[in-house]
C-alpha cells in the first residue's frame, strides 16, 4: 500500500488508467463512458476517453447485445476489452454472449482463439433501485464454464482485481457493489495485482469462519467484532473471486476452526453459498461440529419501500446468529 | 367507444381535459422535486419536465381501457392514464396505499383499472410486452389497443426491433410511441443513434412510421388517434416518435450540463406550460375555465401528497406475500 | 393411467390439446409451432394449429425476447401462453423478459397482475449437438424467486406437469430432455395432473437416497439396480419440481436412508445440486452416516466429438460409485 | 492488398476461383451428406447446396485476412474463405486433426489462419462480434474488413438490430452479407418477416442497404466487393442481401415437403452448377480448365475424407484442456 487514501471508485478509475497507459490493447465501452457522457454513471472511466481518444474509451448506444458481442470480437483478437454494463440486470438482455461465446470460444475453438475480456457491472440492493436494478447474479456466471467472476471489498482490492482481470486470458466478470463507490481505504501502488482464485482473510480466529465476498466482507467483518465480544473467534475470509474460489483456502480455514457460515447477498436458494456450503460438507465432514450456515438475502424480488428492502437483504444480526448457530450446535452435539 | 375511430376532432372539451393533465403532470413533477430537493422524500426519480403535453395529447387518444405500457421516466404517461394521484403519490413514497403496496415504486406502477399494465426498468422491454396485451385483445376480439412508450435510446436495443417486426407480420392491434427527447442519459440522439428520426425506421418493418411535434396538443393528439384508429380497425401498428424534450437531467440530482444553453432555453419556451395555455386558450377554452382547472389540479396535488405523507410505510411482513400466488413461509 | 402406452412427444402433445380445449385462454407461441411449419421442431404441437386456428398457435420470428414479451403481456390479462423456446440456449437471448418481468411483475404490482406463463423448451447432452445447444441451466432460474421449474422423467409425468403448469397462476418453465421425446410409457388419463412442488419417490429403498429429475431419473434407477445387486437398496426421488422444490420428501428419505447422492445432468460446480446438498447437511447434519454425494457432468462447455461428449456426461457407473462412497464413509465413521 | 478496392473487374482468373470454389462446395456438400446417408457419419448437419455460388463470389471479394464470422449453414462460407479440406472434414467428422481439435464440431468452425474467426449456432450472434473484429481494426489502423453472414430469419433478432446500428454510428469497416434463401427452418420468408427485402432494412441504420441475385457470381462478386471496398475506405457498413436459396431441409434428414414443388425446381435450376458452369465458361475459361479444376477438387475431397477417416478422435483426457488458459484438474 501507498500510505495514501482512495475511494473505490477512484481505485476502478486508477486501474483502467494504469492499464491503458501500459497496454495498447486495452479499451473501455459502454453507455455513457466517455467523457463528453460523463465518464461513466458512476465516474469509473472519468478522464479516460480525454487521455487516451474515444476510439479506445467509447461510450455506446443503449444495446449490450452489441456492447458484449464487439468486446468478444475484439478479444478474440488480441484487444483487451473492459466493458460496462450499467447495471447488472441488464446483463439479462444479453447473456448470450457471455454464455454461449465468451465462455465457450477458447474450448469450441480448440485453443485457437480465447476471449481475453472483462465486464464490469454494478448492482446490490439497499438504495432504493427495486426490483429491476439491485439483482446479484454471480451465481449464474459460477454456473458457466469458461468464465470468471470476481468481486472486491475494498479498494485496494477493486483495483487490484481489475488489473489481474485485464492481465486474464479469459473472460472475468467484476461485479462492484452500487454501495461501495463512495468507500475509502489504503490506495495500492501502481502496478498491484491481486490474484484471481485466491481468497484474503480479511481477519483471523479459531471459532467460526464466516465465508464471504463483497459486500458481506464488511458486515461479516462487523459481525466478527460483536462475536469476539462475546469472547467468539470469527475468522472472515474474503473470497475476492467466486469462481473459480479459492477452496483451499476455505478448507484450511474451516479445517481449523470446525464451524462455517456462508454469507452473500443474493438470495439464498441455489446461490453461490450452496456450493460452497456443499463443498465444505463433503470435504470436511468428519471435522466439522455444526452444520454449515447460510446468510443471504429474503427469497423475493427486491422490493422498493424501505422496509421491505431492509427486510430483504440480511443484517449483520442475521450473521451473529448463523455463528451462534453454528457454536450451538456444536454445544449439543 | 370507437370515437376517435371516426374522427380525431381537437375539440374544446378535449383542449380542456388534455390542458388538464399536462398540467396535472407539470405539477406534480415540480411538487415532486421540491420534496425530493428539501429532503422530504428520497426517492430516484427520472423527471419528466418537457414531456407534459406530449403524455397529455397522446394518452388522449385513448379509451381507459386500452393499455399502456410505459418506462422509469412515465409519470406523465401514468397520470395522463388516468392513475389517481394519491395512489400514485403514496407509491412514488413507498406507502401500503400505493397503486403497488410500496413493492413496485416510482419504476414500476401498475394499475389496472386505467389500463396501466407494466412500467419498466429495463430499456426496451415494454415494447414486447405491449405486443403481449394486443395479442390477447387480437385474440378474443376485443377491441382494444396497446400502447408502448419509450425513448429515443430504446430504439437502439433488440427488443425494440423484434417487436416491431412481429407486431407487423401479425398486424396487432399496437401503436408504438417513441417520445424523442433528445436524449438517452447523456448520449445524444446523434451520438447513439444511426438515424436521425425514429420514424424513418418504421420502413424496416412495414409500418407506417411518423413524426410529429410532441409538444404541439393538437398535432401530437391527432397523430396518436390516427394511428390508434388504424390498429383499432385491424390495419396493424404504426411508430408514432413524438419530437418531445426532456428539461432536466436523466435522473433528479443528475448534473446537466451538457446540454448546451441555447437548446435548453428554446425546449424551455417550447414546452412551457404557458405555451401550452396560450394554445389551449385559443380553442374556446376561456381563462376562467383554465384557472379553475389549475385550481382543482392544485388541490388534488396537496390532497394526493397529504394522502401519502400521513399512509403507513409496508409492513416488513409484507415481503411474504406476491411472490408466488400462495405465500411464503416466514 | 389408462392402459395405454403413449410417447413423451405425444404425452406432451395431449397436454396441449387437453388443455386448448378445456380453456379457451390457452394459447401456444414460438418458432414453428404451426402445422404449416411442422408442428414445432420435436412435433409437439402437431395438429394444434389445424385443430385451434393458427390465432391460438402461433409460428413467429426468430425473436426470443418478442415471444417471451408477448407471451408476459397476453398472460397479465389472463390469457394462458404457452410459450415454446426451441431449444434452451436459445433462452439467454431473453433472460430479461424472464427474470425481470415474467418473475416479478406480481411481486412489483403489488399483487395486482400475475403472469400464468408456461415456457417450454428442451436441451440435453448426448446427441452431438455441441457447445451451443444442450446446456442444463436449471440452476439459473431456481435462483430467481417467483419462477418455478420443472422437468419431468416419464410421458405421464410429463403430460401431468404440463397441465399443473398450464394451471398455474405463475410462470413455470419445463425442461424436457432432448433424449427423451421417444421415449414411451403408461398413458395417463386425461385431465391427469402432477402437482407441482411434488417429488415422486421413482423407486423405495432404505440405504441410500438418490435425488435426481429429468434424465438422472432412469439413470439412478439403473445405478439402483446395480447397487440392488450388491444387497445395497437404494431410494430414488424424482423431484419433478426443482423449483420450488419438495424438501419434505428429501428430508424424509434421507432421515431413513441417512446417505444420499444427488444426480444430475448440469455441471456440478454452483449447480442445483448444490442447493439441495446444503439443506440436507442443513437439516439432517447429526443423521447423516456420510456427506451427502453430487454425481453431475464435467465442468466444461459440451464438447461435439463422441469420446468427449462421453467424457463430459456423468454415468450410471458415477453413480454407483457415489453412493459406494456414501457407505463406504459410513463404515469408516 | 487492397486490390478490390481500386477496380471490381471480374476476371478469368476470378471466375475460375469462384467456379473452383462454388464446384468445392457443391462437392462436399453432396459428398458429405452421402456419408451421413449410408452412416459412415452421424452428424446434425446444415446443407449448403443451392447456395454455394453465393459464398463462392462473396468470400472472393474478401482478402485472407480479412475477417469472417458465419453461422451453423457455414460450410460454404468456410471452404470459401480458405479453410483447408482436410481440417474441416476432420472437424466435421470430429476428430483430433479437425479445426478446432473435434471440440467445437460443424456448427462451431474457427479458423484463424484464412480469418474464420467465429461460428455460432446460435441465430444472429455472430453480428455484433463482427462488428467487435471490425472495431479491433479500426482501433489498430489496420486495413481489414470483417463480414458477418447469416440468414434472413436472423434479421428478426435483436443483435442483427443493434449490430448494425452500432456499426452505423461507429462506422466500423464491416459488411452485413444477408444471405436470403428464402426460409427460416421451415417459416417463409413473408411468414416471419415484415419486409419482402432484407436491404430495405439498412436505412433504419443510415447504411446502405443492396439486394443482389447472389446465384449470378459476377453480380455477387461485385456488389459485395463494393461494400468491402467502402468498408476498407473507412466509409462504414453496408448490408448486402444475397437471393439465394436452401434446397434441401433446414438440417440434413429434415422433411422438407412444404417447399412447394415448383418453386424447388426453378431454384434448382436457377443455382445448378450446370448453369454455373455455362457461365464461367463464357468468361474466357475454357472446357479443359474447368475439367482441371473439377479433377483436382475431387481428389482433394477423396484425401481429406480419406484423412478424416483415418485421422483419430480426440483423446476424452482432452476435455480438461481449454477450458481456460490453463488446464483443469482431472
Ligand atoms: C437494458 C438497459 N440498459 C441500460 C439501462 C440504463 N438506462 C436507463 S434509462 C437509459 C436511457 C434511456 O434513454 P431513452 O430511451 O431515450 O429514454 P429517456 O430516458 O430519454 O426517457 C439508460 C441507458 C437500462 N435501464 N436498461
Ligand atoms: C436464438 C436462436 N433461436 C432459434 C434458433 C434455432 N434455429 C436454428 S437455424 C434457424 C433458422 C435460421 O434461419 P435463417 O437465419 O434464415 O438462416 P438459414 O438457416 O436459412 O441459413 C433457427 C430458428 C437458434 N439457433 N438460435
Ligand atoms: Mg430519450
Ligand atoms: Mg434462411
Amino acid at each position: 500500500m501507498s500510505g495514501k487514501t482512495i475511494s473505490f471508485g477512484q481505485a476502478l478509475n486508477a486501474a483502467l488508467d494504469d492499464a491503458m497507459a501500459d497496454d495498447g490493447n486495452v479499451m473501455i465501452l459502454g453507455e455513457d463512458v466517455a467523457d463528453e457522457q460523463g465518464g461513466g454513471v458512476f465516474k469509473v472511466s472519468k478522464g479516460l476517453s480525454s487521455k487516451y481518444g474515444t476510439s479506445r474509451v467509447r461510450s455506446t448506444p443503449i444495446s449490450e447485445q452489441a456492447i458484449l458481442g464487439a468486446a468478444v470480437g475484439a478479444a478474440i483478437i488480441g484487444m483487451r476489452p473492459v466493458a460496462e454494463i450499467m447495471l447488472m440486470n441488464f446483463i439479462t438482455v444479453a447473456m448470450d454472449q457471455l454464455v454461449n461465446h465468451a465462455a465457450k470460444l477458447r474450448f469450441m475453438s480448440g485453443g485457437q482463439t480465447n476471449v481475453p475480456l472483462v465486464v464490469r457491472t454494478t448492482t446490490g440492493a439497499g438504495v432504493g433501485f427495486g426490483g429491476q436494478h439491485s439483482d446479484m447474479l454471480e451465481a449464474w456466471f459460477a454456473h458457466v464454464p469458461g468464465l470468471k467472476i470476481a468481486t472486491a471489498s475494498n479498494p485496494a482490492d477493486a483495483y487490484g482485481l481489475l488489473r489481474s482481470a485485464i492481465d486474464d486470458e479469459d473472460p472475468v466478470i467484476l461485479i462492484e457493489n452500487i454501495t461501495h463507490y463512495g468507500m475509502t481505504g489504503p490506495a495500492p501502488e501502481a502496478g498491484y495485482r491481486v490474484p484471481l482464485g485466491k481468497a484474503a482473510i480479511a481477519r483471523e480466529g479459531r471459532d467460526v469462519t464466516l465465508v464471504t465476498y463483497g459486500r458481506g466482507v464488511g458486515d461479516s467483518l462487523k459481525a466478527a467484532s460483536l462475536l469476539a465480544d462475546e469472547g467468539i473467534a470469527a475468522e472472515v475470509i474474503d473470497l475476492r473471486t467466486i469462481a473459480p474460489w479459492d477452496e483451499q483456502a476455505v478448507f484450511a480455514s474451516v479445517a481449523k476452526t470446525k464451524r462455517a457460515v456462508i454469507v452473500h447477498e443474493a438470495v439464498r436458494p441455489f446461490g453461490a453459498g450452496a456450493e460452497i456450503s456443499a463443498r465444505i460438507h463433503e470435504e470436511l465432514f468428519s471435522d466439522l461440529l455444526a452444520p454449515v450456515q447460510r446468510v443471504a438475502s429474503y427469497p423475493s424480488p427486491v422490493p422498493f419501500a424501505k422496509p421491505l428492502e431492509t427486510a430483504f437483504l440480511y443484517s449483520v444480526d442475521d450473521i451473529v446468529r448463523a455463528a451462534h448457530a453454528t457454536t450451538d450446535k456444536a454445544i449439543n452435539s | 367507444m370507437n370515437k376517435s375511430d371516426s374522427s380525431h376532432a381537437f375539440t374544446p372539451e378535449l383542449a380542456r381535459s388534455i390542458y388538464r393533465k399536462a398540467y396535472l403532470i407539470n405539477r406534480t413533477d415540480q411538487r415532486f422535486r421540491a420534496m425530493l430537493t428539501n429532503g422530504e422524500l428520497a426517492v430516484a426519480y427520472y423527471p419528466v419536465r418537457g414531456q407534459e403535453v406530449t403524455a397529455a395529447a397522446a394518452m388522449s387518444a385513448l379509451q381507459p381501457e386500452d393499455y399502456l405500457v410505459t418506462t422509469y421516466r412515465g409519470l406523465h404517461d401514468s397520470l395522463a392514464k388516468g392513475i389517481p394521484s394519491r395512489l400514485l403519490w403514496a407509491e412514488f413514497a413507498g406507502k401500503r396505499t400505493g397503486t403497488c403496496k410500496g413493492k413496485g415504486g416510482p419504476m414500476h406502477i401498475t394499475y389496472p383499472p386505467t389500463g396501466v399494465m407494466v412500467t419498466t426498468g429495463i430499456v426496451g422491454s415494454g415494447i414486447p410486452i405491449a405486443n403481449g396485451l394486443a395479442m390477447a385483445a387480437q385474440i378474443r376480439g376485443e377491441n382494444r389497443v396497446a400502447v408502448a412508450s419509450f425513448g429515443d435510446g430504446a430504439s437502439n436495443i433488440g427488443a425494440f426491433h423484434e417487436a416491431l417486426n412481429m407486431a407487423s407480420v401479425w398486424k396487432l392491434p399496437v401503436v408504438f410511441l417513441c417520445q424523442n427527447n433528445q436524449y438517452a442519459e447523456h448520449t445524444t440522439l446523434a451520438a447513439g443513434t444511426s438515424v436521425t428520426s425514429i420514424a424513418e425506421r418504421a420502413a424496416g418493418y412495414g409500418m407506417p412510421g411518423v413524426s410529429c411535434d410532441g409538444l404541439d396538443p393538437e398535432m401530437m393528439y391527432q397523430t396518436m388517434a390516427a394511428a390508434v384508429a388504424r390498429a383499432r380497425a385491424g390495419d396493424g401498428p404504426t411508430l408514432v416518435e413524438a419530437h418531445t424534450y426532456r428539461l432536466q437531467g436523466h435522473i433528479f440530482g443528475a448534473d446537466y450540463s451538457y446540454i448546451p444553453k441555447e437548446e435548453l432555453k428554446a425546449a424551455e419556451e417550447r414546452a412551457s406550460m404557458m405555451r401550452l395555455r396560450q394554445r389551449i386558450s385559443e380553442r374556446q377554452v376561456t381563462e376562467s375555465d383554465l384557472a379553475q382547472i389549475e385550481q382543482e389540479v392544485d388541490a388534488e396535488i396537496e390532497d394526493a401528497v397529504a394522502f401519502a405523507l400521513k399512509s403507513d410505510p409496508p409492513d416488513p411482513d409484507e415481503i411474504r406475500f406476491d411472490i408466488y400466488e400462495t405465500e411464503q413461509a416466514a
